[in-house]
């Protein structure tokens, strides 16, 4: 899968879906390139983007991916798009719609009216690059912090130098939130700047005394400036660790995601030792994860016990992942072109060991966990994900698959040490609570055949290759599946051993737009529940406990009284 | 007006429950961490944290008022009321005017009144839903409390605590069924009165912040914290007193107070050690649910009544 | 007694500055230590980190660590809390809810900064929505630096925090010594050999095992002896009882006869 | 419920000793990075490869130093520097005991003292990376003359490099600014 471009037209995945394209749409596609014989770039009239987007989308099985906006007036005098469908039709593949936007104009048609799957990613190109989605509903900020100057766009070029920090302008959140509720709801507002909030998210939810009617959310409490940064001050060598740092519970998945974009770009070939390795880690990734989501799910209903005797069956995962790359968490183990570190046959015999104990108390404890009382009464039923909703959003791993849609990158676009490990996608069909933590369960024991078939099979030979050249101006897509789903890197590089351009989808940036629909409908007192089974994670499920108190209907105290009171502090009733 | 001596009992028992509170809820905290599977606090561990909290700064909210000011030394007194009248060793009320059950039904009501009150008081929202999660707890519970007492009440002849505990002890009830299912409804509604997990809805660590607590620090925190533990050491002496009083002391020798002593912390500690593993092995009720099962606490506190009614 | 902060103080702080702890908190500090030594109340800020900080926090409060053994407790409200835990580099969103938190806890208390970020800001020092460290808007009492601080460096950092144990780490500075030298490694290999061997091994099995490998394969070729290079290097790989280091051996061997040739 | 007791009893207390016992920690653990300053040469490839910029190394023109340092608060204990460290001056420990209750006791410094150039005099590299390459220069150098000519380059400042010829360096010129340097 990493041949150079030129590879004849029979050997290239997709090809079928853009003549199909071409025959639909005659004049849209400007250019066509290809990164890897599974991925495609399409340059398309800007007018014609919608159109394409929505053909690809919703006539040849695409799932949107990613967009990622790129200001390319050093290279070519326009800003461009470029949005990335996974196609998991009868060719499973990559293609990527790209259109340049005029530098003049600033404008482009929004793709969201009718690929709604788009709508976060338009907000984020607007906040980042200036770039106005004509046509978008959603005009509200998406990353920047409320008191960011408008008009600075921080990933334009010429904007601003990667540590200007502008001065704060005030205190307070201005951010509107949205609420489609009709008739009388009370509104619930609590978020960071409460006091007992720790929390960086804020949270509304529209509540009809213990109803949900609505639901809206600000995030991108904790946004650093990490692509900036990536295409500034570092190498691109060094992004592999920056990467790393994206998410503390699945930051190796990134890692893999940036170099394989960059591996795929520069038409790099990376032994097949070092992809069987990554793939044990990501594996390895993914059995700590799980079990922390197990863990988090007995939290959130009060069941500590439980919690607490997955974290110490987890401890072993962690022992795993130290002995494997001498750290718990951050693995730090990638290198453009392989990994740093190898599995000697005193590694290889302690993994096989720890799978084997893990293997015997996960099973007792996922037994003991479905025997607890009150538990099923808990999940069943709870936070039901449409396969409909899903299908407009694009959705991503457990909780995608929760609800009954076959999507796994593993499977669907094999990348590193995947290829030839015999794997089932594990599907749910009741879309609730209980699916999505079942899908995990399975997965969970997937992932400790999936570490034995690979240590079994793993080729010898080298585990880093140093034997390429660095060439500006090269971009492709990375991409992993991470416990959350699908992480999706798109990276250019640039012209001094820099990145010219990292976009990095995270899974949970994926998951959020449906979050809204899986919580309306429920009570108050399951929405932390319901944001755990999509697994965010952590800091962003537990500010969802803040929405959780807002349940209580009192019976003395009137409660929509209540509700001010608790809003504005002021005037209590009982004075 | 009791005499001397069971004044004298009566504050006694008062001081040793509310210094024996924390041991007690200490004695909580290791069952857990035995269920945990990890070591674990030591048993005096809730006797270190008070000491600590005593020296800490007490810090109001600004928009708090008086009523969260008063809470923390009205529920202990309140609880320490009940204390002097209930039943503990003796198995006599050692003031017979503070034993009466409907006495000791209002001022539980009163401590948990207060502990509301402040919840929505301290300006915490929060706190604000603990509190009324409280005060709807109180309105589901209480119904079944009543009944069943009510149905010994019945049985026995009186209100007093001590004189339905004679009677219990004596096995000279008019219908053992009714007091069975009397006891069962009573220790149904007790377990609920605990705050203990699956019904632990005020104070949810996880859901509320500890609800009500929420805005507590310093000496405040303290005192509602050991306020808390002799309430649930109480409600507990409370249903020993009326449904197990067997080996209670029947007079004030002192060898039978003794004796009545041990027997006690035999029975509070076998219940705080079932109630410890109950509440560590189950999820939290949905609270939406909470008045369903309470319900059924009705249900088999009517039942009892109708037994009663029919004599079996 | 109440030090009310405000966003001028956190502009006035600026890069590096640091706010004045006035000598009767100091004292106050001291006396809270004493308090608090076998019951530390702790609360969690999260100011913006990347969640590997925080989930190895719970980490150490799950059975394994159980920092409640040493009466450590994670509170949920900060006005219990005797210790707050600060993680993250301090994102410009998180700044205010990070202030009102501090203030939110009763005086004296304790302030501890966790993880890289939290210490320094960490990977994120210098980036355009980041403060840049915890002491950038509020005093620090103890540092725990990792990425992210591993369970057992977590209850250590709280032992150094509740004043149990010492701090190990100590300012240093060495000197130059008059005719310090680095000596070549491996001088009676010749250098072209050794790089080729060094690189091959990591290629292998990367800097740290492949390091040691070549290190171990260096010294053999080394040793003086009338057995042929090519007979030792084999009976070297072949005593190798683990698969894949007999196979990174013999490629190393491959590598010598190569260059020899 | 009975199937937790089960697990439970089985399992009994899971906790660890530590503090008061040494916790075992992976055989190549990525803990703190120890740097053995005797076996530095400040050649600075660790401070470029550091990707949270743990590691500094400042320049001192005018004191004629080199200052190494590293910020262990900064660290994200990556072994990076190990991995680019040509003289293996840096490797990562096990140790992770690293909590101070002062900031500055996070930082470690080493000087190293710079080479004064052979034909301008004025110090710009550091003295022992100066002397190593020269050290692996004497060994690999095919002749006495052109390991002479190679010495010479190496202790010459790019500046230098740059104003003279190559030819000249290895000529008179060389020989009189070494004269007037000492």
């Amino acid at each position: 899968m990493h041949a150079p471009t030129a590879t004849p037209d029979a050997a290239r995945v997709g090809s079928d879906t853009i003549a199909a394209l071409r025959l639909k749409l005659p004049h849209a596609v400007l250019d066509e390139s290809w990164q890897t014989p599974t991925q495609a770039t399409l340059t398309v009239k800007l007018d014609e983007l919608p159109n394409v987007v929505s053909t690809l989308y919703h006539e040849h099985d695409g799932w949107l991916s990613v967009m990622a906006g790129n200001d390319e007036r050093t290279i070519n005098g326009n800003f461009a798009l470029y949005y990335a469908l996974s196609m998991e039709g009868a060719e499973k593949s990559f293609i990527v719609v790209r259109a340049e936007v005029p530098a003049a104009t600033e404008e482009f048609p929004s793709v969201t009216p009718l690929v709604p799957a788009a709508v976060w990613h338009e907000r984020e190109v607007r906040d980042m690059f200036g770039l106005t989605p004509v046509g978008l509903p959603d005009e509200r900020r998406l990353v920047l912090p409320d008191d960011w100057p408008d008009g600075l766009h921080p990933l334009r070029k010429d904007s601003m130098d990667y540590r200007l920090r502008p001065e704060p302008t005030g205190d307070d959140e201005t951010y509107q939130f949205k609420n489609d509720a009709k008739g009388e709801t009370t509104v619930v507002p609590l978020g960071p700047l409460h006091i007992t909030s720790d929390e960086p998210g804020h949270f509304r939810l529209f509540v009809d005394g213990e109803d949900i009617i609505d639901a809206d959310y600000r995030m991108f409490y904790v946004h650093r400036g990490m692509e900036k940064v990536a295409e500034t001050r570092m190498g691109y060598n060094e992004v592999t660790f920056l990467a790393d740092r994206v998410c503390g519970i699945c930051g190796y998945a990134h890692s893999v995601a940036y170099t394989t974009s960059i591996e795929n770009a520069l038409g790099i070939a990376v032994p097949a030792r070092a992809q069987a390795i990554r793939s044990v880690l990501l594996e390895t990734e993914r059995l700590h994860s799980h079990l922390l989501n197990l863990g988090l799910a007995c939290h959130f209903v009060g069941f500590d016990t439980g919690f607490m005797q997955f974290f110490r069956v987890r401890e072993k995962t962690m022992t795993l992942a130290e002995m494997l790359t001498g750290s718990r968490k951050t693995y730090a183990l990638n290198l453009i072109g392989g990994v740093r570190r190898d599995i000697l046959g005193e590694q290889h015999v302690a993994t096989l060991r720890l799978i084997g104990e893990l293997r015997e108390e996960v099973t007792r404890l996922v037994e003991m966990l479905l025997a607890t009382p009150n538990l099923e009464g808990r999940v069943k039923g709870v936070g039901i994900l449409d396969p409909g909703i899903a299908r407009e959003y694009s959705p991503v791993g457990p909780t995608v698959r929760g609800s009954g849609h076959r999507r796994d990158t593993r499977v669907d676009h094999a990348f590193a040490g995947y290829g030839g490990v015999a794997m089932p996608v594990n599907v749910g069909d009741g879309c609730d609570v209980l699916s999505r933590t079942l899908v995990r369960v399975s997965e969970f024991f997937d992932s400790l055949s999936i570490i034995e078939q690979i240590l079994a099979d793993a080729p010898g030979g080298p585990v880093l290759t140093e034997d390429f050249t660095y060439k500006p101006h090269k971009f492709a897509l990375g991409f992993t599946e991470a416990p959350r789903g699908e992480d999706i890197h798109w990276s250019m590089t640039g012209d001094n051993q820099k990145l010219f351009r990292w976009r990095c989808r995270a899974s949970t940036y994926a998951n959020w737009p449906v979050l809204r629909y899986m919580l309306r409908g429920n009570t108050v007192s399951d929405a932390p529940l319901i944001v755990a089974s999509i697994d965010p994670c952590y800091s962003c499920t537990d500010r969802v406990t803040v929405v959780d108190v807002n349940k209580a209907s009192s019976v003395t105290v009137p409660y929509k009284e209540m509700e001010r009171y608790c809003r504005e502090r002021t005037n209590s009733p009982l004075k | 007006m009791p005499s001397l001596s069971h004044f004298a009992l009566a504050v006694v028992q008062a001081v040793l429950l509310l210094a024996a509170a924390p041991l007690l809820s200490g004695f909580m905290r290791v069952v857990r961490a035995k269920m945990h599977t990890r070591r674990g606090p030591g048993v005096l561990q809730d006797y270190r944290d008070l000491i600590k909290l005593m020296k800490r700064q007490d810090v109001h909210p600004p928009a708090s008022g008086f009523v969260f000011r008063l809470m923390p030394v009205i529920m202990p007194a309140t609880l320490l009321v009940v204390a002097m009248g209930t039943p503990v060793i003796t198995r006599f009320a050692p003031i017979d005017a503070l034993g009466d059950l409907i006495t000791t039904i209002y001022l539980f009501a009163l401590a948990r009144f207060f502990f509301a009150l402040s919840g929505i008081d301290s300006g915490s929202s929060f706190a604000g839903i603990g509190a009324s999660r409280e005060l709807t707890l109180g309105v589901l519970v209480e119904p079944v409390m009543m009944l069943s007492l009510f149905v010994a009440a019945l049985l026995a002849g009186s209100t007093n605590l001590g004189t339905i505990g004679a009677a219990v002890a004596s096995l000279s009830m008019h219908s053992a069924a009714a007091t069975l299912m009397a006891a069962a409804a009573f220790g149904f509604a007790v377990y609920i009165e605990l705050g203990k997990l699956p019904y632990d809805m005020a104070e949810a660590e996880q859901e509320l912040q500890e609800g009500p607590l929420t805005e507590y620090s310093g000496p405040s925190l303290a005192m509602v914290k050991v306020s808390l533990s002799l309430k649930q050491l109480l409600v507990v002496a409370w249903f020993v007193a009326v449904f197990l009083p067997f080996g209670n002391a029947t007079s004030m020798a002192p060898l039978d107070l003794a004796a009545g002593l041990v027997v006690f912390v035999l029975k509070v500690l076998a219940i705080f050690a079932v109630v410890g593993i109950v509440e560590n092995s189950v999820a939290r009720t949905r609270f939406r649910l909470t008045p369903r099962h309470s319900w059924l606490g009705v249900g088999i506190a009517s039942l009892a009544f109708v037994f009663y009614l029919a004599g079996l | 007694m109440t030090r009310h902060i405000t966003e001028t103080d956190v502009r006035a702080a600026g890069p590096f500055a640091k706010i004045d702890t006035p000598a009767d908190v100091v004292r106050m500090k001291s006396a809270l230590l004493k308090d608090i030594r076998r019951s530390a109340y702790v609360y969690r800020v999260d100011c913006g980190g990347c969640n590997a900080c925080e989930i190895e926090i719970f980490a150490s409060i799950t059975p394994v660590f159980d920092a409640e053994r040493f009466g450590i407790k994670v509170v949920a409200s900060p006005r219990h809390a005797d210790i707050l835990l600060f993680t993250g580099a301090v994102t410009r969103s998180m700044r205010m809810p990070a202030l009102r938190a501090y203030e939110a806890a009763p005086d004296p208390k304790i302030v501890v900064s966790y993880g890289a970020c939290g210490v320094s800001g960490g990977i994120f020092h210098d980036l355009y929505c980041v403060w840049g460290g915890t002491d950038k808007i509020l005093p620090v009492d103890v540092y725990i630096p990792g990425c992210p601080p591993t369970p057992a460096a977590t209850v250590y950092g709280f032992a150094v925090a509740l004043g149990l144990l010492g701090q190990k780490l100590k300012a240093e500075t060495h000197v130059q010594a008059e005719g310090e030298r680095v000596a070549v490694a491996h001088p009676s290999i010749p250098y072209n050999l050794r790089v080729l061997v060094e690189r091959e091994a990591r290629r292998m099995a990367g800097y740290r095992q492949g390091g040691d490998i070549a290190e171990k394969f260096l010294v053999m070729l080394e040793q003086p002896g009338l057995v042929p290079l090519t007979d030792r290097m084999s009976t070297f790989a072949a005593a190798e009882t683990d698969p894949r280091v007999a196979e990174i051996l013999a490629r190393l061997g491959d590598v010598v006869t190569e260059a020899i040739a | 419920m009975f199937k937790l007791l089960k697990e439970v009893l089985r399992t009994g207390e899971a906790t660890v000793k530590y503090p008061f016992a040494p916790v075992e920690v992976a055989k190549d653990f990525r803990g703190k990075p120890e740097h053995q300053a005797a076996n530095c040469i400040a050649c600075a490839a660790c401070t470029v490869a550091c990707p949270a910029n743990a590691l500094g190394m400042e320049t001192d023109a005018g004191a004629g130093t080199r200052t190494w340092s590293i910020n262990y608060g900064r660290c994200v204990f990556c072994g990076r520097c190990e991995e680019v460290c040509p003289t293996d001056a840096i490797r990562l420990t096990p140790d992770f005991e690293l909590a101070v209750a002062v900031k500055a006791d996070l930082v470690r410094t080493a000087v190293f003292r710079l080479a004064p150039c052979v034909a301008c005099g004025k110090p710009f590299a550091p003295e022992k990376e100066v002397a190593y390459v020269t050290a692996l220069i004497e060994a690999t150098a095919p002749s006495e003359a052109d390991a002479e000519r190679r010495r010479q380059l190496v202790a010459t400042c790019p500046a230098c490099k740059r104003a003279h010829d190559l030819g000249q360096i290895a000529g008179s010129r060389v020989v009189r600014a070494m004269e007037t340097s000492r």
